[in-house]
């Protein structure tokens, strides 16, 4: 099943077609939040792809070697991951700000951010238990680690692909001449939209 | 040390009392739950076979062949339909085909020649009101039923599908062309039903 | 079964917690970095959420932000106006007091300066600092569209008749918005100076003279008279602009007087705006009563 | 009991979690789509946020500082959990549409925050006055997102399978409206408006003092 062809679509199907941000609408908070200048959305996108990687390995292994086989995982599955992830992300955050204060500068202090980001649950949960989303490239029964990291490194690029260039967008749009009721957020919406058209349209060139 | 000891036992008691909840629900909802996949299953056979009286499993052989017959389609029941006194009436095909939003989960009903006596959606996470209409539009499912017997994919062209969820029908086309496959590899010869 | 259940259930989830607060308490003790206790006073008050609400990557972020000063005490959203309160409450105890600083336009151009092309698009100086660098032939005068007017909370700034900001020092509060928006505040068009610098070069052209002269009548010729001139030595001419150190400035008005292309004049003063009495701009300072009018 | 209402409708209006503090967007923008499912998942919300300020106010004193994050986050979870298991066994038809968002309520920025900023410093009493006052804060505008998308969308509004309101028939439903990018446009346009209101009371009420 995992011939190259095979990843390369799951990577870009998780990517660009199912973009977690602008088609699954999961991860919204920090995308309207981060956004307001550039530098802040490539620090984040970084820091997401990082702990996402991170936090999808160790489910899927707390997942297949823990929570299934003691079948208990069916009720257990939100507080366990949930903790992993938390603690995940507070173990590296200590770990980069002590080891290399440079790198914490740029991406460190996105890292708490991760754990309330919804995509962060939602990729570690599918890439552990597929299907439970509803994807819609379905991934099978269950992901062996590579493809489960595959995905998630798919996952994770179009979150930062979606989230800079909304950056880009929302740094046009304080000049833009915009109805005062309208300035800020609702704007930044509309723009969201517009651009989740474009995605939507993605999804049409590879006749899904 | 004693603080961070501290610590752990705060978080490890959560823990406890957390988990010990969550496994009493578990348990209170476990059997409802079963019940509800159940009754659902249950129902959506009787719509699309009516005058079967009882359904019975095909067994994992059955099942296995059927599985490979629809190759990317996955099937994940396959069900014989008897009446009163014993005899075949026809099977209840469980299959999933690839809609938009997601897998749509069908219950395909087939009398004993291979004809579609019914179509019902089990499970599905298509766009509200726009996938949805493989649903609310009874005309959908029931062109079905005017596919010939051992219909194939040359007879599935002429149906038409949903203006607005082309994606939709396809999902629940390609559920009841794999049923067909079915049954022309694997139901047709066990007719005799043995 | 049940029982069984249940005790694997509590079990698994116990033996995560314990295995993720073991390694968290003994990495918080052995990755310890020592913080400013300010700094953890305040992101104690802050929710710790990091949901990203306010535009910073995380509480801490924030709790940093407030104790340097950089961002307002009610930059937390979601904690919204409880938190806010007691944060102001915690950091006025210790407000330290932040020297103030009022905005300066380095610009004597307006309508004198040479138009490149006729512009007659949207009324912002970003929409029309995008169009071929801007309306105007000097790279770095002052398009004189109004931002840094439309942006300033405190209505600080107003476009006076020569179609330049003029920014009302008893109003502006240095808070830097202006300086933020307008297009060419970063290159040193609008910047922050001390609150009493008595005077300002209304020149910021770094090109050679030749190009500057032909661009605007009003711009810096680099004479150096000025640095000759000034008795406080806190005038120099860098890179062919004139430059004011404002510690060594004693308001003393000389350069002011001096100027043959009257590019520096009193701070913070429109034309149209009468002197008021009272002044404190170095009241002994010769040149300053002669020219209050004659540089506009 | 002055400062229970206060919270309360703090909660509704000057700190309503979405049109102001746009956190706990995620649920909101996809669930609403259906005025039942946004029903429901605003009663879900509304529970967990609840119960879990509620728990995490009464135990503030033992749970120490240091590790207070997963802590709330082992409780949040759990509540949420009962909500995912009891709809499962009991209201299989919004369940199936609701899905994946009642688990990812936990990491809905509003409750962590709310619980972090709120529940942890006050008595119990004011916790449950701030869970309910934002929970029915994020229902009334989930609902009412829910309301325009549908009506728009489908032309119809359906509860337990029954037409409440109609557009005349011969209203040719726009699928955008019903699509991902629809949320946005209308959640912009929702918050604009609110925006727009409050701003005006806020004139008239100062106009009023002053």
């Amino acid at each position: 099943m995992s011939t190259v062809g095979q990843l390369a679509l799951l990577f870009i199907g998780a990517a660009l077609i199912n973009n977690i941000l602008l088609t699954r609408f999961i991860g919204l908070c920090p995308f309207f939040g981060v956004s307001g200048n550039f530098e802040t959305s490539l620090g984040m996108s970084l820091a997401v792809v990082f702990v996402m990687t991170l936090a999808s390995t160790s489910t899927w292994v707390v997942w297949t070697f823990l929570l299934e086989p003691l079948g208990v995982g069916e009720f257990l599955y939100i507080p366990a991951f949930i903790l992993i992830i938390a603690s995940l992300v507070q173990f590296v955050e200590m770990y980069m700000r002590k080891v290399s204060p440079v790198l914490y500068r740029a991406m460190g202090i996105y890292l708490p951010l991760i754990t309330t980001n919804c995509a962060v649950l939602a990729t570690a949960t599918e890439a552990a238990k597929p299907g439970f989303f509803k994807m819609n490239i379905d991934l099978g029964a269950s992901l062996g680690l590579g493809e489960a990291l595959i995905y998630t490194l798919g996952v994770s690029a179009g979150f930062g692909f979606a989230l800079i260039s909304f950056a880009a967008l929302r740094e046009r749009l304080d000049i833009a001449p915009v109805p005062k009721v309208m300035k800020g957020n609702p704007m930044a919406f509309i723009t969201a939209g517009l651009l989740s058209l474009a995605y939507v349209g993605i999804a049409g060139w590879f006749g899904l | 040390m004693g603080k961070s000891f501290r610590l752990i036992i705060a978080v490890v008691v959560t823990c406890v009392v957390a988990a010990g909840g969550l496994a009493v629900t578990y348990l209170a909802t476990k059997d409802r739950i079963a019940e509800q996949v159940r009754l659902a299953e249950e129902n959506s056979l009787k719509t699309v076979l009516p005058d079967a009286a009882e359904f019975v499993d095909a067994g994992s052989g059955v099942l296995e062949a059927a599985q490979t017959a629809a190759d990317d389609v996955d099937c994940s029941a396959v069900y014989r339909a008897v009446s009163a006194d014993g005899s075949l009436v026809g099977w209840g095909l469980r299959v999933a085909g690839r809609g938009y939003g997601g897998p749509i989960e069908l219950v395909l009903g087939l009398d004993s020649t291979g004809k579609v006596t019914g179509v019902t959606i089990l499970t599905m996470s298509e766009t509200p009101g726009l996938g949805t209409k493989v649903q609310s539009e009874e005309w959908f499912l029931e062109q079905f039923k005017q596919l010939p017997e051992g219909f194939d994919s040359a007879d599935m062209k002429e149906l038409d599908t949903i203006s607005g969820s082309t994606k939709s029908s396809r999902g629940v086309r390609n559920g009841v062309e794999a049923g067909g496959r079915i049954y022309t590899d694997v139901l047709s010869d066990l007719a005799g039903g043995e | 079964m049940d029982l069984m259940l249940i005790l694997k259930a509590v079990l698994t989830l116990s033996a995560l917690g314990l295995i993720t607060s073991a390694v968290l308490s003994t990495a918080a003790r052995r990755f310890y970095v020592e913080v400013d206790p300010r700094v953890e006073a305040v992101a104690a008050i802050l929710p710790g959420s990091n949901c990203g609400a306010c535009g910073n990557p995380s509480c801490f972020a924030v709790a940093e932000g407030i104790v340097e000063g950089t961002l307002p005490v009610n930059a937390c959203v979601a904690g919204g106006q409880s938190c806010a309160d007691s944060i102001a409450v915690l950091m006025g105890a210790e407000a330290c007091a932040v020297a103030s600083a009022v905005s300066v336009r380095a610009c004597g151009g307006g309508n004198k300066a040479e138009r490149a092309y006729e512009y007659g698009g949207v009324q912002s100086c970003a929409a029309v600092a995008r169009l071929a660098g801007g309306s105007l032939v000097c790279t770095a005068g002052c398009l004189g569209y109004g931002d840094c007017v439309e942006a300033c909370p405190f209505d600080a700034i107003a476009m006076d008749e020569r179609g330049l900001p003029v920014i009302d020092l008893d109003a502006c509060t240095g808070c830097g918005i202006c300086v933020h928006n307008c297009p060419r505040g970063g290159v040193g068009l609008l910047s922050l100076v001390p609150e009493n610098a008595p005077v300002a070069v209304r020149c910021n052209a770094h090109d050679k003279i030749k190009d500057r002269k032909a661009a605007c009548s009003a711009c810096c010729i680099a004479c150096k008279k000025c640095e000759r001139a000034c008795p406080a030595d806190a005038i120099h001419v860098i890179d062919a602009l004139a430059v004011i150190d404002y510690e060594k400035c004693t308001a003393c008005g000389t350069c002011v007087s001096v100027c043959p292309q009257n590019c520096i004049d009193i701070h913070g003063r429109a034309a149209s705006i009468p002197p008021r009495a009272g002044d404190g701009y170095g009241k002994n300072a010769p040149g300053f009563a002669v020219q209050d009018q004659a540089t506009e | 009991m002055g400062d229970w209402i206060k919270t309360f409708k703090q909660g509704l209006s000057i700190e309503n979690p979405l049109t102001v503090l746009m956190i706990g967007l995620c649920a909101t923008l996809a669930v609403s789509t259906q005025v039942q499912g946004a029903l429901f998942m605003g009663l879900a919300v509304i529970f967990v946020l609840t119960m879990s300020n509620a728990i995490i106010s009464a135990f503030r004193k033992l749970i120490p500082n240091e590790v207070r994050i997963p802590i709330f986050i082992v409780i949040i979870a759990s509540f949420v959990t009962i909500v995912d298991l009891t709809m499962k066994a009991f209201m299989p038809g919004i369940y199936q549409f609701l899905g994946i968002w009642i688990p990812l309520i936990v990491v809905n920025c509003a409750i962590l925050g709310r619980a972090e900023a709120f529940a942890y410093h006050n008595k119990v009493g004011l916790a449950i006055a701030d869970g309910l006052g934002m929970g029915v804060g994020y229902w009334i505008v989930i609902v009412a997102l829910a309301f325009i998308r549908e009506l728009l969308g489908t032309g119809k509004i359906v509860m337990f399978d029954a037409t409440l309101i109609g557009l005349p028939s011969g209203y040719a439903p726009p699928g955008l409206v019903l699509l991902f990018p629809g949320a946005f446009f209308i959640f912009g346009f929702m918050i604009a408006i609110t925006r727009a209101l409050g701003e005006r009371a806020e004139k008239r009420r100062k106009a009023v003092t002053s």
